[in-house]
């Protein structure tokens, strides 16, 4: 593969000049922070144009260090989705960032740039480089609002925790590199063939685990999780719960599908992830029972999903992936309408505990409606698409032997539909708390339908998010 | 043609229930004509012009076919014959005794619906479709029952009516399904019933079949709800309780007597079944002294003496007394009715008095009656109960004698309630001007007494009719000694109440009726009482608020407690992560 | 004493990493943290230089710049952050910001 | 384009043109009304002849590899046609008896429809994911309907109502599962006939279907109240708004048990085998011990409740004896409890409403002043009790008959049933209807005009379906007979 397939890796590039280009024009020219948003948007869709030719092709350059695939072109475009959600969160959410300067929209630009080369990784050197991109940004945006001692605290427990995340995260890498005399992912895979797991190699896959697992919030690592939920800006709150836990996901995916995933290898890991997915799932929902402050809920909730992933993870086979990437795409939808909601009632002077959603069904159906359906689609009530997502994440599961997991899951769910009802009773049934209709611009109006409609239908026509799911992990072979 | 006896009553108690519950006038004719078919029809039958027509089938599905048919043999056009005749007779009494009652249409209505159930029991031709109308005599004596809704008395006696005729229909339903169990048919068929003969479950199934009879006849222990039935009006009374409804359960019996006569040991049970009832409710008919609860209990009381035969193998003496009963029982309780028409609905006999001079025509005919109740040779009674004395004398002695004392009682309290209650001088100012009831009261009055009076000879022809030939050896001793006890009885009656103004000899034990409604109460009722508030009282705390939210509680508790893991201390953060770190390296290295 | 193999310097990147590990959870001032993260992060790098001299593989040592970059782009928005909240809450102290709990 | 799709369709459309501002209660009679004719129309049309599925229609929806297939397939047979007749009838009922001007009456309306759609759905479709999915539709339109129109202590039961059911319904989910699961990859589908084909010829070794017929049996047992997973039923039904109670308690509650007919018994024989004695002992707490915690209630609304419970116990009875004669008195029955037990919630609605007045201590001769919903009360106590002549009782009897032969003296046991039920109906019907009038119930006036409609059409229903049984018999039987012929 000669260098000249440079094009390929347009959409990391393209954001990240973009992002640079828009710092230097902001900083020269003193740009209205909305505009900078619209462009920002403007940035993500010529980077979501450039992929669009080159979905079918697969390749693999740098030297065995990125690899293009129809799983990475899915993830890349996975992402750039978040992105823009997140930059449309952020224009809404203006009037709360008070020195709403252009950086808090141009940062995410770089996030979304490391999250789309991570989809594509062959190699635990770029992994290290593209999960730090992505962790050092979102450091530096959950502590954006300096005038608030919440958005610092939560900064300053990310960071720290981040911090030792990264530390494991390299050590692993250091003796899986020690182990195998590489840091290539097929390399690997080809050592752990013909020599088998040592205690060196293990060591590395344990200390690699940790890393990823702070990354998708699980349990044990998910210490950091509702605190940072609950003190950053609402959009990077967002940010967080899909973005960073998707990424986390995905470098899970390719770290199993590729270099750990001779049965050799599955022999330890798999009963390690089952583990951890039953704790996640039971400390999500169980935790999240007596919250009553919504961005932290939605944090416990994160953990609990992340405990569902998990259990995808763990059944290793072809419908266990496909389901995750199904699930992903499901709590990308309900989990930004959420947020989308939240934004709004912020803006509204509203607060961020379910007693301020009181009486929203009167004040604004829209609203609530869509609120209520992000609820019930993540407590996994069909016909909505986070049903879909965990039937098929336990039927992976129950089909590779972890029927106790399931059982777990299960039972987890039912004792998480609680608190996602508790919200829908509030918005339904009490009186409004704060009075007056809520005014909602069109265009998001338009969004939230586009995410509602979405929800409901691919939950029961779940045929092309599926079989984009089920492409993306055939095509990820390379 | 003979679908008529079932649809004309239905289609009348639709009409009237549908559309002229308002109109009184059109109900009444409506329901009127509905009997006067039926009573055709079953003219038409039993001159056997009409043919049974063919069955429908109900329910056909492999292992169970149940059918809609008609059996006409001798034994059901007997009964269709007195049924709809006092039905149509008591139709008529009705237009007058309700003429002022407001409901009047809706009480037609139910007659009608009554009539039709009776005549399906009649007819039936299988135990399904006979449970089937059995249910619905329950239901629509539940119904007239409590005609006066309003009344507390009468409501409560009607849910106690229907409670007692489930509890009995509950053990023929048990019944139907032993029969059904060992012969696999339904149908009144004494081939299938071989299936049964050497069986064990024999015994059984009659029992339970006999259970429904006990339920619906008002046998001991069920009978509690015959006397409190009184609080319907009168003509309810004389047609239901008195003629065909309670006789349905004796006709039961005898239609299906091919299952009862394969088990010696539950004929008996029978047989001290009917003794035992007669004796007791003719001991209490002695004590009371509202005059529509003596007839009640004197009805019990020659149910009694039916089930008896049938115990002792006296089908047919059994429906002779059946027949001629239902003629006198009637013509009394309508007596009795006119009287309390006339007496603004006065029912205590100790507050009449008198009443004969002033209301001649029911005097007259009601003495009839009471006298061919009480045995007086000549009168259809003493003929019917000779009959059964007769085979209680054949099979059963000890009963033979408990039936002749209960004949003496009867002619007792007979006597006792038509002297104080017609004789002596008026007791109060209502009786005073107590004047005769309107003909068309009187007209069913003076029919009645003429059957009373003719329905026992042969010429007749019930007994012809029933197909009994002479028995022999009819032994000497049995008219000698019916004889002595109604003679007995009138004496003591005539000696005890001749000039009585008030009654002399309370015994409490009797006039208390045995004290059943009070064991009842304190059993049955307290115990489902307190067993319902103890299982309420589980289900709601043990089962609803231990276990359900006790659950939920300990759910909450653990999200609580992972809650407050969080506290928001970074070091102690740090510590738990490198906590994890370290639980990951313990389980890969582990095992 | 024979001479230094690849375990020593193993052994003593893990000590470094355990040292860094305790300061983290020990020491109460946010600075020192840093300062801790430091350590556990120079300890990675120390396994990863040992790896890569003795298995001759110079990969290893390439990934070394990265996580020196990265080490530093992290203190520095640590010290950037530390600078905002010592002007909120006139402290460094992990006690202090505890605001977000239960 | 089957026409059980266009029933669906009908209803969705109903609820669409509400929720931009149609009027809400015309258009959910006129949609229930055309969906009743519909099914009748469909009724009418049915082959009783041949078993097997009719208007079948079925296009592939996802059929990928690895995943089992799942198609949208829709079909009906002698066991579900009954029962969508049933949810039409009672669905056109409950919309009918929702008085007009409720408020928030669109969001009403909606959820109502919302609920039948969903029954609907279940009834009609023949693939494990859809027939799972639409009964998931009423979850949360019951709890809003419960939570925001009910009456005394509602957020306190529509929350547990809504929890136990979502409990419920995972723990089925899981049973699903569990049964895919144990298949081999290949035969691995949601589609039901394939599956049914597929287990008779090779069915599961015995210990294999221990576990999942176990969650199946708690899930369904949990939607239909069997015994100890009953708590949420009861008060449930008697706080929530009378039509909501009516399509609950009269159709709702027989998915479960049209699952455990449809899916769990039959493909899974031997685990029904294994639990029969636990399923007859827990029916039998439904029978005795909800029987008599009912004689003890003090109010119509909660009493009804817990009768309704009561009489699962008669529906479980049958399908556990699993004959010809047990499961068409089972179907019979179901639509005869949904029939009764909607007109007698509906009678209790307009109790509440027009004599203000619920607990049996303060009512006292209605009849007097509101002679028609008497009559209706009455018709409906006489149908739950299982007299000759209304619905129930030929339902009741064929499942006595059914379950007879195979155990006499438990089924003798539960016969006694008939008599608990008569002593707290007509213990209802004496407190509420008869008696002397209290002072002040003297205003309570009765149901006019039009609004007789319903209470005529269930009337009807059960009285028709009394007299003459063949009339629903024919398609039943010659279905049920198709259906075992397949075991």
């Amino acid at each position: 593969m000669h260098e000249g397939l440079w094009m390929i890796a347009a959409p990391e590039v393209i954001l990240v000049a973009g992002g640079v280009f828009l710092l230097l024009a902001e900083s020269l020219a003193k740009l209205e922070s909305k505009a900078v948003g619209v462009l920002v948007l403007a940035v993500h869709l010529i980077a979501g144009l450039c992929l669009l030719p080159f979905i079918t092709t697969r390749a693999v350059i740098w030297d065995g260090l990125y690899t293009w695939d129809r799983f990475a072109v899915s993830g890349k475009a996975f992402f750039l989705v978040v992105g823009m959600l997140v930059t449309y969160l952020s224009l809404e959410g203006e009037a709360k960032v008070p020195a709403a300067r252009a950086e808090f929209y141009i940062l995410p630009l770089f996030c979304t740039a490391g999250m789309a080369l991570l989809c594509s990784v062959r190699d635990f050197v770029l992994l290290f480089v593209a999960l730090e991109l992505v962790t050092v940004t979102l450091f530096v945006l959950v502590a954006y609002r300096r005038s608030d001692p919440a958005s610092l605290e939560a900064g300053a427990k990310y960071l720290i925790v981040g911090g030792l995340a990264t530390a494991f995260l390299v050590m692993g890498i250091a003796y899986i590199f020690g182990a195998t005399g590489s840091t290539q992912f097929d390399a690997v895979a080809g050592f752990a063939e013909s020599e088998g797991v040592g205690p060196v190699l293990l060591f590395g896959l344990a200390f690699l685990l940790v890393g990823l697992g702070f990354k998708a919030a699980a349990v044990p690592f998910h210490i950091w999780a509702p605190d940072v939920y609950q003190g950053a800006p609402t959009p990077i709150t967002a940010y967080l719960s899909v973005g960073s836990k998707a990424a986390g996901f995905v470098v899970l995916l390719r770290v199993f599908l590729l270099p750990f995933w001779n049965t050799d290898f599955q022999r330890h890991w798999v009963p390690l992830v089952a583990l951890l997915a039953a704790l996640s799932v039971v400390l999500g929902n169980l935790a999240a029972l007596p919250q009553r402050n919504i961005k932290r809920l939605l944090g416990y909730s994160s953990i609990s999903h992340a405990g569902f992933l998990l259990i995808g993870v763990a059944s290793h086979s072809f419908l266990g992936f496909a389901s995750v990437l199904y699930y992903l795409m499901a709590y990308l939808a309900a989990t930004f309408t959420a947020f989308l909601v939240l934004v709004l009632l912020e803006r509204e002077k509203g607060g961020e505990t379910i007693a301020d959603l009181s009486g929203l069904a009167q004040r604004s159906p829209l609203l609530a409606w869509s609120m209520a359906l992000a609820m019930v689609s993540l407590a996994g009530i069909p016909p909505l698409m986070g049903f879909f997502g965990k039937l098929l994440v336990f039927l992976a599961a129950w089909e590779s032997g972890l029927h106790f997991l399931v059982i777990v899951g299960v039972a987890a769910a039912a004792a998480g539909i609680y608190y996602y009802v508790m919200v829908v009773r509030a918005m339904f049934w009490s009186d409004p708390v704060h009075q007056g209709p809520i005014a909602v611009h069109p265009a998001t109006r338009g969004l939230l339908l586009a995410l509602n409609v979405g929800s409901i239908l691919f939950g029961f026509y779940v045929k092309p998010i599926l079989a984009l799911a089920a492409g993306a992990v055939v095509g990820s072979g390379g | 043609m003979a679908w008529l006896l079932l649809l004309a009553p239905l289609v009348s108690a639709f009409l009237v229930w549908v559309a002229f519950r308002r109109h009184p006038r059109a109900s009444q004719a409506v329901s009127i004509t509905a009997s006067l078919i039926t009573f055709l029809t079953a003219i038409g039958i039993a001159l056997g012009k009409i043919e049974a027509p063919a069955s429908l089938a109900w329910i056909d599905l492999p292992g169970l076919r149940v059918e809609i048919g008609m059996t006409l043999d001798s034994l059901a056009r007997l009964m269709l014959l007195m049924v709809t005749g006092v039905a149509f007779l008591i139709h008529v009494y009705s237009l007058g005794y309700m003429a002022e009652d407001p409901g009047r249409g809706r009480f037609f209505g139910e007659l009608s619906l009554f009539l039709a159930s009776m005549i399906g029991i009649i007819v039936s031709t299988n135990f399904i479709m006979m449970y089937i109308f059995w249910e619905l005599v329950g239901v629509s004596s539940y119904l007239l029952i409590g005609f006066w809704f309003e009344k507390n008395s009468a409501a409560d006696a009607a849910r106690k009516a229907f409670l007692a005729n489930r509890v009995g229909d509950f053990g023929f339903l048990l019944g139907i399904l032993t029969f059904w169990a060992t012969c696999g048919t339904v149908a009144f068929d004494p081939a299938a019933a071989r299936g049964l003969a050497g069986n064990s479950l024999a015994p059984i199934a009659a029992l339970l079949l006999f259970c429904g009879c006990i339920g619906k006849s008002a046998q001991i222990p069920l009978h509690v709800w015959l006397p409190d039935a009184m609080e319907g009006p009168t003509p309810v009374s004389a047609l239901i309780h008195a003629a065909t409804m309670v006789a349905a359960g004796v006709y039961m019996l005898c239609r299906i007597f091919f299952v009862l006569e394969l088990s010696p040991e539950a004929l008996s049970v029978i047989a001290w079944t009917g003794g035992i009832t007669a004796l007791v409710a003719a001991l209490i008919a002695t004590q009371q002294n509202d005059i529509k609860r003596v007839l009640a209990y004197s009805t019990m009381s020659q149910l009694g003496y039916m089930v008896l035969a049938v115990g002792c193998a006296g089908t047919t003496a059994a429906m002779f007394h059946l027949t001629t009963h239902g003629f006198f029982k009637a013509l009394l309780f309508m007596g009795a009715g006119s009287v309390l028409h006339a007496l603004h609905h006065e029912q205590d006999i100790w507050r009449m008095g008198g009443v004969g001079r002033k209301m001649p025509l029911t005097f007259a005919t009601f003495g009839i009656g009471a006298a061919a109740l009480a045995g007086i040779p000549g009168l259809s009674g003493f003929f019917s109960k000779e009959d059964i004395l007769q085979t209680a004398a054949q099979s059963k002695p000890a009963l033979f004698w408990i039936a002749a004392l209960t004949a003496a009682l009867t002619a007792f309290y007979m006597t006792r309630i038509t002297l104080v209650a017609f004789l002596g001088k008026p007791r109060t100012e209502v009786a005073t001007h107590a004047k005769e009831s309107p003909l068309v009261m009187g007209i069913p009055l003076i029919i009645l007494a003429g059957l009373a009076i003719v329905a026992g000879y042969p010429f007749f022809g019930i007994l012809h009719y029933l197909g009994a030939q002479e028995s022999a050896e009819k032994s000497l001793l049995v008219p000698a000694a019916s004889l002595t006890a109604v003679i007995l009885g009138l004496t003591a009656g005539a000696v005890g109440y001749g000039r009585a103004t008030r009654e002399r000899i309370v015994i409490p034990l009797l006039e208390r009726k045995f004290y059943f409604d009070e064991i009842y109460d304190w059993t049955i009722l307290k115990l489902q009482e307190e067993a319902a508030r103890l299982l309420a009282w589980i289900d709601q705390w043990i089962i609803g608020f231990f276990l359900v939210r006790g659950g939920a509680f300990l759910v909450s508790l653990g999200g609580e407690m992972l809650r407050l893991l969080q506290a928001g201390n970074l070091r102690e953060y740090a510590f738990f992560f490198a906590l994890g770190a370290g639980g990951i390296l313990l389980l890969l290295f582990g095992h | 004493m024979g001479t230094v193999t690849l375990g020593h310097y193993l052994v003593l990147s893990g000590l470094l990493f355990a040292i860094g590990l305790a300061g983290v959870i020990i020491r109460r001032d946010l600075l020192i943290m840093y300062m801790c993260l430091e350590i556990m992060l120079n300890a990675a790098n120390l396994s990863l230089v040992a790896f890569s001299r003795f298995s001759q593989q110079i990969r290893g040592q390439v990934l070394v710049f990265f996580v020196i970059t990265v080490a530093a782009v992290e203190v520095a928005v640590g010290l950037a952050l530390l600078v905002s909240l010592y002007r909120m809450k006139r402290t460094t102290k992990a006690e202090e910001i505890t605001a977000l709990k239960f | 384009m089957s026409p059980l799709t266009i029933l669906l369709l009908v209803e969705a459309s109903a609820i669409g043109l509400i929720l931009f501002g149609a009027p809400p209660k015309k258009v959910s009679m006129a949609a229930a009304a055309v969906n009743f004719l519909l099914s009748l129309w469909l009724y009418v049309q049915f082959p009783a002849g041949l078993g097997g599925y009719q208007f079948v229609e079925s296009h592939n929806w996802i059929a990928l590899s690895g995943l089992p297939d799942i198609r949208y397939h829709v079909g009906v047979d002698g066991l579900s046609l009954p029962l969508v007749l049933l949810t039409t009838l009672v669905t056109l009922a409950a919309v009918w008896v929702a008085p007009a001007q409720i408020k928030r009456a669109a969001e009403f309306y909606s959820y109502l429809l919302l609920l039948s759609l969903g029954a609907l759905g279940a009834f009609v479709s023949l693939d494990l994911f859809f027939f799972y999915a639409f009964h998931e539709f009423a979850l949360i339109p019951t709890f809003l309907l419960i939570g925001i129109w009910g009456t005394e202590n509602r957020q306190f039961v529509s929350i547990q109502l809504t929890l136990y059911l979502g409990l419920g319904s995972l723990v089925l989910l899981a049973g699903i599962i569990a049964l895919l699961g144990a298949l081999p990859a290949g035969a691995r589908t949601f589609d039901i006939p394939r599956l049914t084909e597929y287990l008779r010829e090779n069915p599961l070794p015995p210990n294999q279907q221990l576990l999942p017929f176990a969650l199946l049996a708690a899930g369904f047992g949990t939607l239909v109240s069997l015994f100890p997973f009953h708590s949420w039923a009861p008060f449930g039904y008697a706080s929530a708004p009378a039509s909501a109670a009516m399509l609950h308690a009269g159709v709702l509650k027989k998915f479960g048990l049209y699952g455990l007919l449809r899916v769990a018994m039959p493909l899974l024989p031997g685990g029904a085998e294994a639990w029969k004695p636990w399923i007859l002992a827990l029916l039998l707490g439904n029978i005795l011990f909800i029987g008599f915690s009912t004689i003890a209630q003090k109010e119509l609304p909660a009493m009804l409740g817990f009768s309704s419970v009561m009489h699962m116990g008669y529906l479980f009875l049958g399908l556990a004896c699993w004959n010809v004669l047990g499961i068409s008195g089972v179907v019979f029955l179901m639509v005869a409890h949904g029939l009764s037990a909607a007109l007698l919630f509906a009678v209790a609605g307009e109790v509440r409403e027009r004599a203000g007045e619920i607990r049996f201590s303060e009512l006292g001769g209605l009849a007097r002043r509101m002679p028609f919903v008497a009559v209706a009360f009455l018709v409906g106590s006489f149908a739950s009790v299982g007299v000759p002549g209304l619905a129930n009782f030929p339902g009741e009897l064929l499942i006595f008959f059914g379950s007879w032969r195979s155990q006499p003296l438990f089924t003798a046991v539960v016969v006694w049933g008939i008599v608990i039920s008569a002593v707290y109906q007509l213990r209802a019907v004496r407190s509420v209807f008869y008696g002397d009038l209290p002072q002040h119930l003297i205003q309570a006036n009765d149901v006019e005009g039009s609004g007789r409609i319903p209470y005529m059409l269930l009337m009807a229903a059960l009285l028709i379906l009394g007299i003459w049984p063949g009339t629903l018999l024919g398609v039943v039987g010659s279905g049920v007979r198709g259906f075992l012929s397949l075991y």
